[in-house]
């Protein structure tokens, strides 16, 4: 089943990726309207619109998800990934110092890209309902959106380096404005400084992508995880040296900076704070994977090497990361403005630790575990978020102190939010449970001691996501709320949580319940991946005699 | 009945239950009131499949060690990750334990719980709870185990915190999980090395395994630390010192739930964790074991003697009964530990929901007399319920005389094997320690249990409540003298003062340990050691024992209950002088050693110790930490976005001065003209017609 | 004396001028537009011209036929907007009709 | 001097002579019924052009129909009572401003003429043009035919829109 898949003679994959730049252009044509009544038709076009485009995009997903080859791994054999499109984009010859310069528009999907690419597709459809409540410049908003979709999906399917790197910028723009414009009271501050931040990476990145170029004579990927299509006389050829190392370590902040693992991390708690409620769920639930993916992506399979030699650094980080991001979420409840979106902001930092824990641990359960974790994030973040939305329509407060006794008030969402937070924990039976036992199963077998001491974490999660769970549902409702959250009954009839939250979180909460039981339906695309992975990285490592 | 529907019966048996949880919780409003009968119903079905499942165990596959099914739960491509469960005799026997308390506690609740506005959620907890129960028990490895430990936990969340109007029983809650937390860490870690090692979780693959001669990192020590580790979970769940500080505050839960979970079934959890993974301890694990529960029955009966609140006493008094237990174990007297659990099941079980029966007479008298202040918990306002509640009292009065040891009971037959089992270990360990903390215990297990009695039922109304409470209905007294009547010596030895000759011992022999001979104390050494198979066929006889210290236990069988029966009557009779003919008075006693009074009323002050340095260490961590986030990380990044912004305003002001001097300079021209140009822009398309014209004129003068 | 077409050209240019005069100058919209329909004739004299001596024959007649029908109909439009500018304003100078709501 | 000559500038005379006056002239009605000349004028000179048809079609139109229209817009866009049916103008400057280059851009066009080598090109004469205008109008034009024939109904019932009050 690796052949290409096309409609209408246009790749799958490409359909994926583009089909929202349609329905952005389809926004864009249709007017804002000019009085009330016609305001609010095009804001349901808006909306529908966007939904219908995620939506089938969900589908051709999962239409991709069907076709999909378990065994093929994949990582550094072209031959084996799946949904291959390769045409070339930008050739130019006879340039000086370039020589020739060919860019490819390669596209393809192989068992790490496919567990992503589902997870993109499920959070940016259901995010959709989060932005259900959004009326200031629908118009752009809508668009933004979908360009934003775009951006992700184009950098979990390109297998050309300088498409990826161009993919991967073309997301920042439309988050930007996204913080920007429709965030909260310090959007400006947040979004700058996401923007710097994410910026700052990619700079690291463009330079090690262009050393690479000069190595290699080409963008594609596969070329520049093989050793032998190095130019010998390159600064990076070669195994081991420190111009590699050096290299590796540039690429790693520049990935390490969007995952984000401290001390990179602290452009994340701004951004969720001020970032509107589906952006949050955006950001957490797929942006933050871009880092560990392009890890596994780019930097792994390119410096074997250098990840041997860092290996231990990076399980380090990884515990810190847990650690010290559990520690500042448990500090929401004693300093600071108490706020939920924050806490949950610092609980993904030590969540993303996890994955790196898991990277570090270099073997099947690890990486498994890590990219399990991934998903599982994304899923149950993308849930957290959506239900701080939630409350924060209602209350226009996210002030922990302000809440109390809402289990009352609001008991399916109670519900709803208490397989959230148990999710976060690592509940059995909710699939956090899952890639976290994986990733310290796997991480025990490297590094015990780092190990345990990121158990510490398990407790300190438990202590944050039950400690927030009181504030907000148990003991006695505050006097300011004991009424109806809208007395006048037009924008919520009831006090609980409404059908369009409902639809955005119920099929979140239904994969994460589901995958908590079996497990296979993700683990299972990414195992031949994953073993080929970690084969690779061992015996590309030890290549250098580490 | 063959392996293959035994197994698919216990199947049924452990989602029954979690049937039960989801209908009655996407029914709650539906359901109303039938949600107590569906609830009911369905485990009552469930104790009769338990019942025999446990028959054919004992009856039918009485040598078999398990019948278990293993299957791969997900694959990670070049290995599997299996799950699986078995029934072996400890778990047919929990089964019974198991479903049969839920049965009556789901009864007991239709009555008790009947004005509660959750009333269906309540049920829907139960049966998630049992579930999860069930779970732990059926699972024959160790991350099955895990699964549902944390289930468990989970569902003892929800239940405590089931009146989460009340702060303190959210905080207890939540103070459970996270204490639970706090071991199953520990627990998960000792899977980890386990997992590393033996590449399994499977306990029959573990054990074979270890005596193969596969040890973690090749070291007698680090097996050592990991089934200290495992047994952290342990710790955890029953309450052992240092994490017992959960249990007490779990009271805060309706008393139906502290019968089920925190008397009878989820904290014996532990005990029975400890029981399946008995063969890897080794000699000083095995002695770390016997410590920590000799303490956690010391300390907490010493707490238990002082308390006024009517579940706190049992609560404390069931940390003491799970310290006992433990330390069972420890010792090495495997079948008396779990004997222990069974039966102290039965009674504690009798006991709580006794309490149960007197808090809802007393909540109703209260109710009557419309009083809301009072405590209907406290001790300190019953008084005489004897006579107005005769079944509660007299249910109450056996199982206080079961936990006390005094003969006929079945509380007599497991603790004397357990105090037997401490003097065996102290004479062939030299640790004399354990036996005199465990003699000391079961001494004032008596007393305060006999306080608890004599304060609460006996002599006159402390107050008008008391006075006007009156006997609960059929729902309720009828679990109880179930119960009770389980605590009978017959069902488990006819010879009531010996329970070696009787069935339950026989079914659960000790099991032999698999560790290494040079890491084991040489007494807990199978004596049959070169030649295994064989011996077993050969020890039938009265006087065959599996190794030197279940000789040494027979031994000391009758020491121990002379010693034990003496002390629990002079604990009794020290009680009946203090409460009942009040020949001294408890108060004046009481001053005379206020330290220690105080130490033992104020619990030790471990939960003061804890709130001073785990929580307030871990807040004031958390506060660095994100001191450090605010001000070092993030100022460090805003500062030098800072120094950008000075170097850009230099810029800036360079870039004013001259750069766009010369710029502002050429704009100035512009701009002035345009001023000019701008009059002509009048917004008039003839002035423009004009100008066009002009410019036409202009044009044709150029081209010509 | 020169030839009869460019004395036709002559005619049509002072008449063009003349157009363009009267629009720039007049304030009074039906004024401008009768300017404009001068113009629009001057172009027309050239269409005849050219056809009977340029050798554009009937095809210059033809395109002189169009640009009566486009002046009728451009009159009709025109004047209905007067009118109509009228009723808002009461008066038709271009100049002081600054705002084009409603 | 012959005949022809006399007529012709006779023609040119009225044309330009009622051009200036619709220009210049300070009242509206003057200027209209100037206009009436103008077209006339034209019409005439269409005929000395052996155009027929559209002298017809001149004096038809423009006299009969939109200058009708004109008239009737002076008169409903003024008081009827007021006799001094003026209309101003834009100004001084720009008046003297539109003076001068009006008259540059005659002269100019007036001297370029006079240079310029015209292609003589005489067609025959024709009896009448009106059949093979008809002719070219249903072969040739047939597509712009139509396409002016919707227009003018468009324009129409469009004006007939926009001067109904809302």
């Amino acid at each position: 089943m690796s052949g290409t898949f096309n409609i209408l003679g246009v790749g799958i994959l490409t359909w994926i990726t583009f089909l929202p730049i349609l329905g952005m252009i389809a926004i864009l044509a249709i007017p804002s309207g000019k009085d009330e009544i016609s305001r609010a038709r095009s804001l349901n076009y808006f909306r529908y619109i966007t939904l219908g485009i995620t939506f089938i995009q969900l589908i051709l997903t999962l239409v991709v998800y069907s076709g999909f080859n378990f065994s093929m791994p994949g990582i550094n054999d072209a031959s084996s990934m799946q949904f291959i499109e390769r045409v070339t984009w930008i050739s130019v010859t006879g340039l000086p110092m370039l020589g020739d310069l060919k860019i490819e528009y390669f596209l393809g999907i192989d068992g790490i890209s496919m567990p992503m690419l589902l997870l993109t597709a499920i959070v940016s459809t259901l995010a959709v309902f989060a932005s259900w409540g959004i009326k200031k410049a629908a118009k752009g908003y809508f668009a933004m959106y979908l360009l934003l979709v775009t951006g992700m999906m184009g950098v979990f399917v390109a297998l050309d380096f300088f498409l990826f790197y161009v993919f991967w910028e073309l997301m920042l723009l439309p988050m930007y404005f996204l913080i920007g414009i429709w965030g909260g009271p310090r959007k400006e501050y947040a979004a700058i400084k996401f923007f710097l931040y994410t910026l700052f990476g990619s700079v690291f990145m463009l330079l090690v992508m262009i050393a690479l170029y000069f190595a290699v004579g080409s963008f594609n990927m596969f070329d520049m995880m093989d050793p032998s299509k190095f130019d010998q006389n390159s600064i990076l050829a070669g195994f081991g040296t420190s111009w590699r190392y050096i290299a590796f370590a540039a690429l790693f902040v520049g990935f390490a900076i969007k995952v984000p693992i401290v001390p990179f991390h602290t452009w994340l708690p701004d951004a969720h704070v001020e970032a509107p409620t589906a952006i949050s769920v955006i950001l957490a639930g797929v942006l933050l994977k871009m880092g560990t993916y392009g890890m596994i992506r780019i930097a792994w399979p390119m410096f074997p090497d250098a990840v041997q030699y860092f290996n231990w650094w990076i399980g380090l980080i990884g515990m810190v990361s847990i650690v010290y991001g559990a520690l500042c979420a448990l500090a929401q409840f004693s300093v600071g403005k108490r706020d939920l979106k924050k806490m949950i902001a610092y609980s993904s930092v030590s969540h993303m630790g996890y994955v790196m824990l898991g990277l570090a641990a270099l073997n099947t359960e690890g990486v498994i575990g890590a990219i399990f974790q991934m998903f599982n994030h994304g899923t149950i973040t993308a849930m957290l978020f959506m239900i701080v939305g939630v409350i924060y329509d209602r209350a226009h407060t996210r002030s922990l102190d302000d809440f109390g006794g809402m289990a009352n008030k609001m008991p399916v969402y109670t519900a709803i939010m208490t397989i959230a937070f148990f999710a976060a924990i690592g509940l059995p039976g909710l699939s956090g449970f899952v890639s976290e036992a994986l990733v310290f199963l796997g991480a025990f077998k490297t590094y015990p001691v780092l190990t345990v001491i990121s158990g510490l974490g398990i407790i300190l999660g438990a202590g944050y996501m039950l400690w927030a769970l009181q504030k907000v549902f148990f003991g006695k409702l505050p006097e300011r709320w004991s009424g109806p959250w809208d007395p006048t009954g037009k924008i919520y009839k009831n006090d609980d949580i409404n059908y369009i939250e409902l639809g955005g979180l119920v099929p979140l909460a239904i994969v994460v319940i589901y995958l908590g039981i079996n497990p296979n339906p993700v683990i299972g695309m990414m195992t031949s991946s994953v073993n080929h992975f970690v084969e690779l990285i061992r015996i590309g490592g030890n290549f250098a005699g580490m | 009945m063959s392996h293959d529907l035994l197994l698919k019966i216990s199947v049924v048996i452990l989602f029954l239950p979690l049937l039960s949880f989801l209908i009655i919780v996407f029914n709650q409003k539906r359901l109303g009131k039938a949600a107590g009968i569906i609830g009911t119903s369905i485990l009552g079905i469930d104790l009769v499949l338990a019942a025999i499942v446990a028959f054919n165990k004992f009856v039918v596959y009485p040598n078999e060690a398990i019948i278990q099914w293993k299957f791969h739960w997900f694959s990670l491509g070049n290995r599997t990750i299996d799950l699986g469960l078995g029934v072996d005799n400890l778990a047919a026997m929990m089964l019974i334990v198991v479903t049969l308390i839920s049965f009556l506690v789901h009864l007991f609740s239709t009555e008790y719980m009947s004005e509660d506005k959750r009333f269906p959620r309540f049920f829907s907890y139960l049966g998630i709870f049992t579930f999860s129960m069930l779970g732990i028990v059926l699972a024959n490895n160790l991350l099955n185990m895990y699964i549902f430990w944390e289930l468990v936990g989970l569902s003892s969340y929800l239940l405590i915190g089931f009146w989460y109007e009340k702060d303190s029983a959210s905080n207890a809650s939540k103070k459970a999980f996270i204490t639970n937390r706090v071991g199953d860490l520990g627990f998960f870690a000792g899977i980890m090395i386990a997992f590393f090692t033996f590449n399994t979780f499977m306990f029959d693959e573990i054990f074979s395994q270890i005596r193969s001669g596969v040890l973690p990192f090749e070291s007698g020590t680090i097996l050592t630390a990991m089934g200290i580790l495992l047994f952290a979970g342990a710790i955890g769940k029953s309450a052992q010192f240092p994490l017992h500080v959960w249990l007490p505050d779990a009271m805060e839960g309706p008393t139906p739930v502290s019968a089920l979970i925190h008397a009878a079934t989820m904290v014996a959890a532990g005990v029975y964790l400890t029981a399946k993974i008995f063969p890897v301890f080794t000699a000083d694990a095995l002695t770390f074991v016997a410590y920590t529960g000799a303490f956690t029955a010391f300390m907490a009966a010493t707490i238990g003697i002082t308390q006024n609140d009517f579940k706190r006493v049992l609560a404390y008094s069931t940390v003491s009964q799970l310290g006992f237990m433990v330390m069972s174990l420890g010792v090495g007297a495997y079948t008396y530990g779990f004997f222990h659990l069974v039966t102290h099941a039965w009674f504690k079980a009798c006991l709580f929901l006794a309490s149960g029966s007197v808090i809802h007479a007393m909540h109703h008298a209260m109710h009557k007399l419309h009083d809301h202040h009072s405590d209907p918990q406290d001790i300190r306002n019953m008084g005489g319920l004897r006579k107005t509640m005769p079944k509660t009292y007299l249910t109450f009065l056996f199982a206080t005389i079961a936990i006390s040891g005094v003969p006929l009971t079945s509380g007599f037959l497991s603790k004397d094997g357990i105090l037997a089992g401490t003097l065996a270990f102290g004479n062939l360990s030299g640790h004399w320690l354990i036996p005199a903390m465990a003699f000391i215990s079961a001494g004032m297990t008596a007393f305060y249990m006999f306080r608890l009695t004599i304060v609460s039922f006996f002599g006159d109304f402390k107050t008008e409540i008391a006075s006007k409470t009156h006997e609960n209905n059929t729902q309720i007294v009828l679990p109880l003298v179930v119960l009770a009547i389980l605590s009978l010596w017959v069902f488990y030895s006819f010879n009531p003062i010996d329970a070696s000759s009787g069935w339950f011992a026989k079914a659960f022999k000790p099991v032999e340990t698999v560790v290494p001979a040079e890491y084991q104390f040489d007494f807990m050494m199978p004596y049959h050691d070169a030649h295994a198979t064989e011996s077993t066929e050969v020890s039938h006889g009265s006087h065959s024992y599996l190794n030197k210290f279940e000789e040494e236990l027979h031994h000391q069988h009758y020491t121990a209950m002379f010693l034990s029966l003496a002390i629990a009557g002079f604990g009794i009779l020290l009680s009946f002088i203090f409460y009942y003919y009040k020949k001294v008075d408890p108060d004046k006693v009481a001053n005379s050693i206020k330290p220690l009074y105080l130490l033992s009323y104020n619990k030790w002050y471990i939960d003061e110790i804890y709130q001073k340095t785990f929580i307030g260490g871990t807040i004031l961590l958390t506060k660095l930490m994100f001191w450090i986030d605010t001000y070092i990380i993030d100022g460090a990044v805003n500062g030098v976005a800072f120094i950008w912004r000075i170097f850009g305003t230099f810029v800036g002001k360079f870039d004013n001065g001259v750069v766009d001097g010369l710029v502002n300079l050429s704009g100035g021209v512009v701009g002035f003209s345009g001023s000019i140009v701008r009059k002509l822009q009048t917004g008039r398309v003839q002035t423009y017609l004009l100008l066009s014209i002009i410019g036409v004129i202009l044009l044709l003068w150029w081209l010509f | 004396m020169t030839n009869e077409l460019t004395l036709y050209l002559i005619i049509g240019a002072i008449l063009f001028s003349l157009g363009v005069f009267g629009i720039i100058t007049r304030k009074n919209a039906i004024m401008v537009l009768m300017s404009m329909e001068l113009i629009l004739n001057s172009a027309n004299i050239n269409f005849i011209a050219f056809a009977k001596y340029g050798g554009m024959n009937l095809e210059g007649h033809i395109a002189a036929m169009f640009v009566i029908i486009l002046a009728a109909a451009e009159v009709a439009v025109a004047l209905a907007i007067v009118l109509n500018i009228y009723h808002n304003f009461r008066h038709v100078n271009i100049d002081e009709i600054s705002k084009m709501k409603e | 001097m012959n005949w022809y000559n006399i007529v012709f500038y006779l023609f040119a005379l009225i044309v330009l002579v009622s051009a200036a006056g619709v220009v210049f002239s300070r009242k509206m009605m003057y200027a209209a019924f100037s206009l009436l000349f103008t077209f006339f004028g034209v019409a005439g000179l269409y005929v000395l052009l052996n155009a027929d048809f559209i002298a017809v079609t001149q004096i038809m139109v423009y006299i009969g129909g939109i200058l009708i229209l004109i008239i009737f817009g002076v008169m409903l866009t003024s008081k009827f009572t007021d006799l001094e049916i003026k209309s101003g103008t834009t100004g001084t400057v720009q008046y003297v401003l539109a003076g001068i280059s009006t008259i540059i851009v005659a002269a100019a066009l007036i001297i370029m003429y006079l240079n310029v080598d015209w292609v003589q090109n005489p067609v025959p004469e024709l009896e009448s043009t009106v059949k093979p205008i008809g002719i070219l109008l249903m072969t040739k034009y047939f597509l712009a035919f139509q396409v002016a024939a919707i227009l003018l109904l468009l324009a129409f019932i469009g004006a007939a829109k926009i001067a109904r009050r809302k």
